[in-house]
């Protein structure tokens, strides 16, 4: 099942409050004004403006919220009885991510693997995910800090997408690429706007493929994970590598494919108190506190120590068990970074150090 | 005259207002006497300072509103100056007075009605003219003889303009304005002008 | 944690207005709270008993008690939950009686106050840790500062029960201001043969060591172990050789040496002894006004001094003092009585301070004894003494009364009479505060004996009359009428305050003064001669005013409780202090630079910087845990996580 | 707790053991009818109340905090109180920039035996704050988004450093580098637009230096990680305050650090550089003159002027060249420093308190936690042992929270107070532009009015305001209570 | 900020002290300080506007300042205690927003947000010279002359209004007169009240303060009383012989304005100074200080008329 529409300009709205009424939250880019503007995915609602570049956050919450209860419990007394009550009901709606480029798509589709295809499933996270409906923008150009066609993937590329939008001249093509997106599309009523888009379709492709024509030439990081794996031990060399790193999550919270998170339980538990809850809440490789044991004993008090592992679990450890890197690059941890440590650079560094020895 | 004064009888409220009014706090007075010891005017009070502040404290209305002392203060601020316990003695001085005015306890009249003339000169001309303030108390006050013996003397040194100065640019008109004001709005409040 | 509550109803004083029994109701539901009850009286027999027997029967781990304040009966209860073997510490109250039930008739708003406060109790007490004290040595010795008659006393009392005492004098001798008064009152006998012989017996003791013209610099430590830094000034005049023979002062050619002693009255030589009965008994030289050392030249001094005692070169000398306490005992000064600008202070030269007419009527004073004016020698006729200059002033921010000038003021008054029968003296006073034994007879003496006139009234102004005497405008508010008087001789009560330094001593002392420079007293009732800091105790007029035959009864109260401090041979800390999280800590010093006791240093542990809490000298008060910025140095008993605790179980959307 | 409904507010009284506790203690006893709203925490000294105790009490639905100690110069312990006056009024005059009305929060003293006082002192209070009414909800409020006026006018022309000394400042390095673990400077970034920090080791590192408007970041940042260890570190006039104000607190020791000053003509504000600059994949080139730059990205050219892209701080800067240095290119620039309020404060200044509550709300919604603010301080000296992720002490809620955002916010400006040099580090490193230099800059404000003219880092002898006191404090005014 | 000063005569200086406005006008005329009036000024109300209603007090007093602020000025001159009083009570009153509010309700257009600082003529002259430079400006020294200084009640009080120094002791007048070259007596009543407004309805009363003024300046043996307020002057020398019956004593104490004696001393012929225009003669004063610049040694005693 494949479906082609054409949205034109002025029909976003439209579209969106269509998608709305299927009962669906729609987290959509929206700008966000200040000397330093930014862009994220906010719910949206009638009436309210969006944008279509490329956002500042990823949408990684629609699937992993910053900060998630797991569960809440109550402990009620009464002269001679107590009781526990217990929530642990995944907080899920159904959702569709509108706007996300293809880096963020690819992220769910990394983000799949740990959370739902190794021996244990994690149900908060499944919830959410099978109710995802992914509508991507392709990309019109390439970008300094862009490189997802290192890795892969590419302006266009569908991978954890499932209905792809390319903007022409008058409006947007949506084409599904899975069936869900075309079963979504195919439901939309004529209020959507919605025109069949095959006659406009070869003008997306050639959008697409300017788009592609456009990045700089990607270098060969194939050997990234033996190479990265091969200096594991080289500590000079990472010491020289995180040298400007300050420790800070900016590069791990903004990444759409880092999943590690922490558990903390809140509150007093009783229902005459504060109640308590287990939360869990994104976690920071790059944070001495990552790896610190509850005795006080940390393995990786250095900051070298840490960046190794980021970057060793991107582009070796998850390869080695999942077959692809967790990384979709889309440069949001060189661009955002206060110091533009840049990952590119580490991983190429690795490949030529490797290749010296 | 001299029965026992009935303190459980008293005004409290009295003190309060003298309070509020004059934003001093009386019952800070511990009876020292020093607004007394200072007071240029004491010899012509027939209450002393003291005393009155006394009377406040005992919430005696009618015997600190009637006295004659409010009308004979100069105003020198010395009992302020000198009081221990920092109260303006002569802001409560001036506080009573005005009390005593707006429920027209008028009991040195002479004095109100010099302030009268003076007043009235200023609404007239938009400033004092000595000569004017001068004719009008002595109708006021009937007092025909009063500094009768300075005449000469201040005639000779022509110390007494006998036109009034007249504000120009209206000013005069402007002050007479701010009177009448000031009149009606005391009217209107029920007191005194 | 299991917890007990115990909702007292104190009769009806909380009960009147506090549903108890709803609180504790309210309370079972509380976090960990697994037993709640509201006894009648919780501080009685029956009451504590409760609280016993439910320790055991819930096998209870931490107790709250919702009563009066905890000012009043947590040492109560704390004896309470320790007999039932809990530890003391694990004990929270909360205050809903002075605090809710006194304060507010409305039993609604009483009940959900009292259950909001037993609920923040909870919260806390969930942090609660078992404590425990640390134990100390003391030193044995005490530290004196100050040889008046306080000073004196103290410092005979310790000796004599067998302390060391080091005492401290800023001046040349001791005896301080009592040794410059004339007579006492009420029995008009002579000050300084009174104080002398107890001067002697400083002199003469074994165990006191004596810093004459010395001042403390620097204290450090805490109860049991002070150091203390002592500054000996240097008197030119090597005190082991000076015999006190006074041959320097006879040829000192400087005769125009202002004479402190004598409060300025008269002049005197550069080089002297303070006065015949000085202990010690040794020379000093006001180098200011020394020829020799002024002008480089002259030098008589050191050649008539049979002994070579006189040294110009002499520095001042740093020792240091280990003791274990420290009575602090530095008397008063006049307050600066020249702001008194009506009364011409400071500027007429008639118009004096009761302490320099006391030294005019000393036969060891610039006149010997005979009473005369100072701006032209004259014997005055009619003398004005006026009362409470400087005292009772709230215009000049004293608001205190000076309590002995009443007193002296008669004596003096009594003294002019015996001096200058045909004189006739009159005192302007407010109240005559004479409560102390034989003293109101005394002033009534000075008025049906002497003839002495008391006016009842203020002195508004004095001013010269242009005839060589001064007009004296005051007021009888007793006849309602200003009075004048024409005066030879003007004395000023003038108003007391701690002395010269006191707020850099306290300072050093870690002890709190109030706007007049007197020490504060740890209770104003119940601890007049301890301080807030333990060990450092108060005698005399250095915390507020008073005569002399109080001022050595409180010498001797603070020897008792030196002696009582010292029957033990070990103290114990109280144990809710600080305590340092090394892991936390980043050694940025911060805790260390504002604690005020000094009690944080910085140790080296494993090759790291790291802030820790000498916890002998940590008083708890927190300041530490404050500042910490990642919370690495918590307050036993109120720790951040306390503190929050009972914030957020207030302060909940 | 609920409040009492339509009955009270939530009043929350933070009292010292010895003095105001007894003082309510004493007003108990001689049954002085008070409100009943009050409820009170019992501390031992004022000096422990640790002013974010109170941010956090006013967020989390107080109405009112009240906090009493003893009379200065009465504290129990001597001197608690004197720290606590000068914290809680800067407390006091920070409030309004969160849009918390400062009436909400007071600070007094009340001996054990002022019954009066304290019935006097709960009841003003009390009902200054029923008269204020019920505080609004942080999280309630509409967010609002505002943007600050970055039109400014420099105190001194702004350049881009063209004609700096480089090669003697290499030449200069390259002779201590010996002595020195490494020296710290800037190099060229991800491209010709931006530069990151460089940590020169060796004679080819030190070849890599750049000069000019890029070099934004601060490298003071990285000095105490190099505690006990000889470096070098190159410095505009800004980041030698930062390097001051660590060597005011003892952080780092003058004779492990070797300052190179360079005179800085101004540095570029890069998140509007890279709002201009769009979307591009290529930097052509880099060309600059004496004013402007002019940047050539995918063939397009883009000229910026330092005096309109400059970084919101280098407008009012009036020292370029740092005041402490070892070695020093140029001569400092006689610039006369003018109290200008800077833009990110002004913006919060135009705003009504209910206002800026909205603001903060829109802003701090935007918030990931990642904490780039603080790791990019140089003066944050925790570290590793933040409070904003500990469980003891457990000061924040890990709940995707504006108010616990915010809230960390004010715990940082509070941990800065006195000590903020304005490096503004913090709001550049914030990857989704929240200006939260603003808080800083209000605290910074309010020590500046209260402490003589204190500027943090300026003076390595001074000490920190917050960390000392006065027994008479000039500029603190307490409040009576008439 | 550049300085710019209004006048305010008051009533008086076109009354009974037209010799103080003469000498006034003489004296800041010889030093160069221009004086220019406020435009269409009124009076201050005086005593008896305070002593009937503060409000309409500050009202007559705010006119003038609005007044003074509309001719641009930021520095207002009076040479009159009891207007200076008045206009420094109304702007102090003034700083209570009810109060201010009341006042506006009396005038024609409100009052104006910020007023001039008004101050003495005296400080006026003391702040631009200090006593060498007015030393040094001095042509006949007034050597000979003992004066007793009088400041009178109103000047320096109460203190935390007038700002004029210490309350009890004030120097001023002090230091500018030795500047001038006399010898000036510490007159212990310099600033007890002589009587004020009540030498009209109550004449008694200011009689006998005025006597006990001038009997301790004689007794002081000063040449003259220096004054710098209308009514003190009225009081001590128009009313002195009633003073003089009262105490049943002859002071024949010349009383001078403070602007006279510096005017003599600066050299402005007394006839611009309207030394003429005192009841109780200074002639002898200025025979005085003439005998004593021309080098003769004048008679010491009995030189009094």
């Amino acid at each position: 099942m494949n479906a082609i529409r054409f949205l034109p300009s002025d029909g976003l709205p439209a579209l969106l409050s269509c998608l709305v009424k299927t009962g669906r939250r729609i987290l959509a880019p929206v700008e966000k004004p200040a000397v330093k503007s930014s862009v994220v995915f906010e719910p949206w609602s009638e009436g309210k403006p969006l944008t279509l570049q490329k956002a500042t956050v990823p949408a990684k919450e629609a699937v992993l919220p910053q900060c998630e209860t797991l569960l809440s419990y109550r402990q009620t007394k009464n002269a001679d009885t107590a009781a526990l009550n217990l929530d642990d009901t995944p907080n899920a709606q159904p959702t569709v991510v509108f706007g996300a480029r293809p880096c963020d798509a690819c992220g769910y589709a990394v983000l799949d693997r740990p959370f739902l295809q190794g021996p244990f499933v994690d149900p908060y996270y499944r919830a959410r995910r099978e109710q995802l409906v992914v509508f991507t923008t392709t990309c019109g150009s390439g970008c300094a800090t862009c490189f997802c066609h290192w890795l892969g993937g590419g302006p266009s590329s569908p991978e954890g997408s499932d209905v792809l939008m390319t903007e022409i001249e008058g409006g947007l093509v949506l084409q599904s690429v899975t069936d869900k997106g075309a079963e979504l599309l195919n439901s939309m009523p004529p209020a959507a706007k919605l025109a069949d888009g095959a006659p406009v379709f070869r003008q997306a492709e050639e959008a697409r493929k300017k788009a592609w024509a456009s990045l700089l030439p990607a270098p060969d990081i194939k050997s990234a994970r033996q190479a990265i794996a091969g200096i594991f031990s080289d500590a000079n060399f990472w010491q020289e590598q995180t040298d400007r790193c300050l420790s800070c999550g900016a590069c791990t919270y903004f990444c759409p494919t880092c999943y590690c998170f922490n558990i903390t339980d809140e509150g007093d538990g009783y229902e005459g108190g504060q109640g308590g809850r287990r939360l869990r809440s994104w976690d920071n490789c790059m944070s001495s506190q990552f790896t610190r044991e509850a005795s006080g004993h940390n393995p990786r008090t250095d900051k070298a120590l840490r960046m190794r592992n980021r970057v060793s679990h991107k582009y070796s450890f998850y390869p080695e068990n999942w077959g692809a890197a967790s990384c979709s690059g889309c440069g949001r941890c060189v661009c955002n970074c206060p110091v533009y440590l840049d990952i590119r650079a580490i991983v190429l560094a690795a490949i030529k150090h490797a290749g010296d020895k | 005259m001299n029965d026992a004064i009935v303190i459980t009888q008293r005004d409290t409220v009295f003190m309060k207002d003298v309070d509020a009014q004059s934003s001093q706090k009386v019952s800070a007075c511990y009876q020292c006497g020093n607004c007394t010891a200072g007071c240029p005017a004491s010899f012509v009070y027939d209450m002393q300072a003291n005393q009155i502040m006394r009377g406040v404290q005992l919430g005696l209305k009618e015997a600190v509103l009637n006295c004659r002392s409010l009308w004979m203060c100069l105003s020198c601020s010395t009992c302020s100056l000198r009081c221990p316990n920092s109260i303006d003695v002569a802001a409560v001085m001036e506080t009573l007075r005005h009390m005593a005015r707006r429920q027209n306890r008028i009991t040195v009249p002479n004095v109100e009605k010099f302030w009268h003339s003076f007043l009235d000169t200023v609404r007239v001309c938009g400033r004092t003219y000595e000569i004017g303030v001068m004719a009008l108390y002595i109708l006021r006050s009937l007092r025909v003889f009063t500094d009768l013996d300075l005449a000469p003397e201040v005639l000779k040194k022509n110390k007494l303009p006998f036109m009034p100065h007249v504000v120009q640019n209206g000013g005069a008109a402007a002050i007479g304005r701010i009177m009448r004001r000031y009149k009606e709005r005391a009217e209107r409040e029920g007191v005194r002008p | 944690m299991r917890i007990g509550v115990f909702i007292c109803h104190c009769g009806s004083n909380i009960g009147g207005t506090v549903d108890c029994a709803k609180v504790a109701e309210k309370a079972a539901l509380f976090p960990d709270v697994v037993y709640a009850t509201d006894p009648m009286y919780t501080c009685a027999e029956p009451g504590q008993a409760t609280i016993e027997s439910a320790i055991a029967e819930y096998r209870l781990d931490g107790i709250v008690v919702a009563s009066c304040s905890p000012r009043m009966h947590e040492p109560t209860f704390r004896r309470t939950v320790e007999r039932a073997g809990l530890n003391r510490y694990m004990l929270e109250m909360a205050n809903i009686r002075e605090h809710v039930s006194w304060i507010g008739k409305d039993v609604e708003s009483n009940t959900n106050k009292a259950a909001e406060l037993v609920a923040i109790a909870v919260a806390k007490l969930r942090g609660n840790t078992p404590l425990h004290s640390k134990s100390f040595e003391v030193n044995k010795r005490v530290l004196v500062i100050g040889g008046g008659v306080a000073g004196i006393q103290a410092a005979l009392d310790c000796a004599d029960g067998d302390i060391p005492v080091v005492l401290v004098e800023r001046e040349a001798t001791i005896g301080g201001k009592m040794a410059k008064l004339d007579k006492t009152f009420p029995t008009v006998d002579c000050s300084a043969c009174i104080v002398g012989p107890k001067m002697v017996d400083v002199a003469q003791h074994p165990l006191i060591a004596l810093y004459a013209l010395s001042e403390v610099e620097e204290i450090s430590g805490y109860v049991g172990n002070f150091t203390v830094k002592i500054r000996k000034r240097a008197p030119y005049v090597d005190w082991d050789k000076c015999t006190g023979c006074g041959a320097c002062s006879v040829k000192c050619p400087s005769k125009k040496t202002p004479d402190a002693f004598n409060e300025f009255t008269g002049v005197t030589t550069a080089i002297k002894v303070a006065f015949p009965q000085a202990i010690p008994k040794k020379a000093v030289i006001t180098a200011a006004h020394c020829r020799q050392m002024s002008r480089g030249k002259c030098g008589v001094c050191a050649k008539v001094c049979p002994t070579g005692a006189v040294n110009y070169d002499m520095e001042d000398v740093i020792v240091t003092e280990e003791v274990g306490s420290i009575v602090a005992a530095t008397g008063y000064d006049l307050m600066d009585w020249t702001v008194y600008k009506e009364y011409g202070a400071g500027r007429y030269p008639d118009v004096i301070t009761s302490l320099q007419y006391e030294r005019l009527l000393s036969g060891s004073g610039p006149t010997c004894g005979h009473i005369r004016r100072p701006s032209d020698g004259r014997e005055p006729r009619i003398i004005v003494f006026i009362q409470c200059v400087g005292s009772r002033d709230r215009s000049i921010g004293r608001p205190q009364c000076s309590g002995f000038c009443c007193m002296y003021t008669a004596k003096q008054a009594v003294l002019t009479k015996d001096h200058l029968p045909e004189s006739q003296s009159y005192v302007f006073y407010m109240d005559i505060r004479a409560p102390g034994k034989m003293y109101d007879e005394f002033t009534r003496r000075a008025v049906e004996e002497y003839g002495v006139e008391y006016v009842r009234g203020r002195v508004s102004c004095v001013y010269p009359d242009g005839k060589g005497a001064y007009s004296v405008m005051g007021v009888d508010t007793l006849l309602g009428r200003p009075v004048e008087i024409t005066a030879d001789l003007i004395v000023l009560a003038v108003g007391i305050e701690g002395s010269r330094g006191a707020g850099e001593l306290a300072e050093k002392l870690r002890i709190s003064y109030d706007n007049c420079g007197f020490f504060m007293e740890s209770h104003v009732k119940l601890k007049p001669v301890e301080t807030n800091t333990i060990g450092v105790f108060l005698a005399g007029v250095c915390q507020g005013a008073r005569d002399i035959p109080a001022s050595v009864a409180q010498g001797s109260a603070t020897a008792a409780k030196v002696l009582g401090l010292f029957a033990r041979d070990r103290l114990e800390n109280d144990p809710q202090i600080a305590c340092v999280d090394m892991r936390r800590c980043v050694a940025c010093g911060k805790c260390v630079r504002c604690c005020p006791f000094g009690a944080i240093e910085e140790v080296s542990v494993r090759d790291e910087q790291k802030a820790h809490v000498i916890e002998t000298v940590c008083q708890g008060c927190g300041l530490c845990a404050a500042t910490c910025p990642q919370g690495a140095v918590q307050l036993a008993h109120s720790t951040d996580n306390q503190i929050l605790a009972e914030v957020n179980t207030l302060c909940r959307y | 707790m609920p409040v009492l409904e339509g009955k009270e507010l939530r009043i929350v009284g933070f009292l010292c053991n010895w003095c105001s506790y007894g003082g309510a203690d004493a007003a108990g006893v001689g049954r002085a009818v008070q409100p009943t709203d009050l409820r009170i925490i019992r501390v031992p000294c004022s000096g422990r109340v640790d002013p974010i105790f109170i941010v956090k009490a006013l967020l989390n639905g107080a109405d009112g905090v009240l906090v009493s100690g003893c009379h200065p110069r009465d504290c129990h312990y001597s001197a608690g109180n004197f720290y606590a006056r000068r914290r809680l009024e800067v407390l006091k005059q920070f409030l309004p920039v969160l849009g918390i009305d400062e009436a909400r929060f007071e600070y007094t003293w009340v001996g054990a035996s002022e019954a009066q006082l304290w019935q006097h002192v709960v009841t003003t209070f009390t009902n200054r704050v029923h008269a204020l009414g019920k505080a609004p909800r942080f999280d309630a409020v509409e967010p609002l988004l505002k943007i600050a006026d970055m039109a400014l006018t420099a105190l001194r022309p702004l350049g881009t450093g063209k004609n700096a000394a480089l090669p003697k400042l290499k030449e200069a390095i390259k002779a201590k580098l010996p002595e020195l673990e490494c020296v710290i400077g800037w190099q060229q970034g991800y491209d010709e637009a931006r530069t990151v920090p460089l940590f020169a080791r060796t004679p080819q590192d030190v070849d890599k230096f750049v000069w000019g408007p890029f070099n934004v970041n601060n490298p003071a940042v990285y000095l105490p990680t190099f505690r006990g260890k000889k470096v070098g570190i190159v410095v505009k006039g800004c980041d030698a305050r930062s390097v001051v104000e660590l060597l005011q607190e003892n952080l780092i020791s003058r004779e492990d650090v070797i300052l190179f000053a360079m005179p800085c003509e101004g540095t570029l504000d890069m998140a509007r550089i890279g709002e201009k600059l769009g979307r591009y994949t290529t930097v052509d080139a880099v060309v600059c003159d004496e004013a402007s730059i002019t940047i050539t990205a995918d063939g397009k050219e883009h000229r910026f002027c330092m005096a309109d892209f400059a970084q919101g701080k280098c407008y009012g800067c009036a020292t370029p060249l740092a005041a402490l240095s070892d070695v020093s290119f140029g001569a400092p620039v006689d610039v006369k420093p003018v109290s200008a309020t800077p833009p990110e404060l002004a913006l919060l200044d135009s705003l009504s308190l209910p206002e800026r509550m909205s603001f903060w709300r829109g802003q701090m919604g935007k918030c990931l936690r990642c904490y780039a603010c603080r790791n990019a301080c140089p003066m944050c000296v925790c570290r590793d042992y933040c409070v904003s992720d500990s469980r003891d002490p457990h000061w924040m809620s890990q709940l995707a929270d504006e108010r616990e955002k915010l809230f960390f916010q004010t715990v940082h400006a509070f941990h800065l107070a006195g000590r903020c040099t304005g490096c503004g580090e913090c709001q550049r490193a914030c990857p989704v532009g929240i200006p939260i230099l603003a808080l800083r800059q209000q605290i910074g404000r309010v020590i500046e009015q209260l402490f003589e003219s204190y500027k943090a880092g300026t003076d390595p002898a001074a000490a920190p305001p917050l960390l000392t006191y006065m027994p008479q404090e000039k500029n603190i005014h307490e409040r009576g209570w008439k | 900020m550049k300085t710019t000063v209004a006048y305010y005569p008051g009533c008086s200086a076109h009354g009974f002290s037209v010799d103080y406005e003469k000498s006034t006008q003489a004296v800041c005329g010889a030093l160069g300080i221009r004086l220019n009036d406020i435009p269409d000024w009124n009076c201050c109300g005086s005593t008896p506007a305070h002593a009937v209603d503060t409000e309409l007090s500050a009202a007559l007093c705010v006119r003038n300042l609005d007044n003074a602020v509309k001719a641009d000025a930021n520095e207002l001159l009076t040479p009159c205690p009891s207007c200076l009083s008045n206009l420094r009570h109304a702007a102090k009153r003034m700083e209570d927003p009810r109060f201010r509010a009341r006042v506006d309700e009396l005038l024609d257009n409100p009052a104006p947000a910020v007023f001039p600082e008004v101050i003495s003529v005296m400080q006026g002259i003391a702040r631009r010279f200090d006593a060498n430079a007015l030393a040094e400006r001095v042509k006949k020294p007034l050597k000979p002359l003992r004066l007793a200084t009088y400041y009178g009640c109103l000047m320096s009080r109460p203190a935390e209004i007038m700002d004029f120094g210490d309350p009890e002791n004030p120097t001023l007048m002090e230091s500018m007169l030795t500047a001038c070259g006399a010898e000036v007596v510490d007159f212990p009543l310099k600033t007890v009240c002589c009587g004020a407004s009540f030498g009209i309805p109550e004449r008694a009363v200011t009689a006998r303060l005025s006597g006990r003024i001038l009997a301790l300046a004689a007794d002081m043996r000063a040449d003259a009383l220096v004054v710098a307020c209308p009514l003190c002057q009225m009081n001590l020398d128009l009313r002195q012989k009633q003073a003089e019956h009262a105490a049943d004593a002859i002071f024949a104490m010349p009383v001078l304005y403070f602007t006279q004696a510096m005017g003599l001393a600066l050299g402005v012929p007394p006839g611009r100074l309207g030394i003429e225009k005192l009841r109780v003669n200074a002639n002898g004063l200025i025979d005085k200080i003439e005998a004593a610049a021309s080098g003769s040694t004048a008679p010491v005693e009995g030189s009094r008329p």
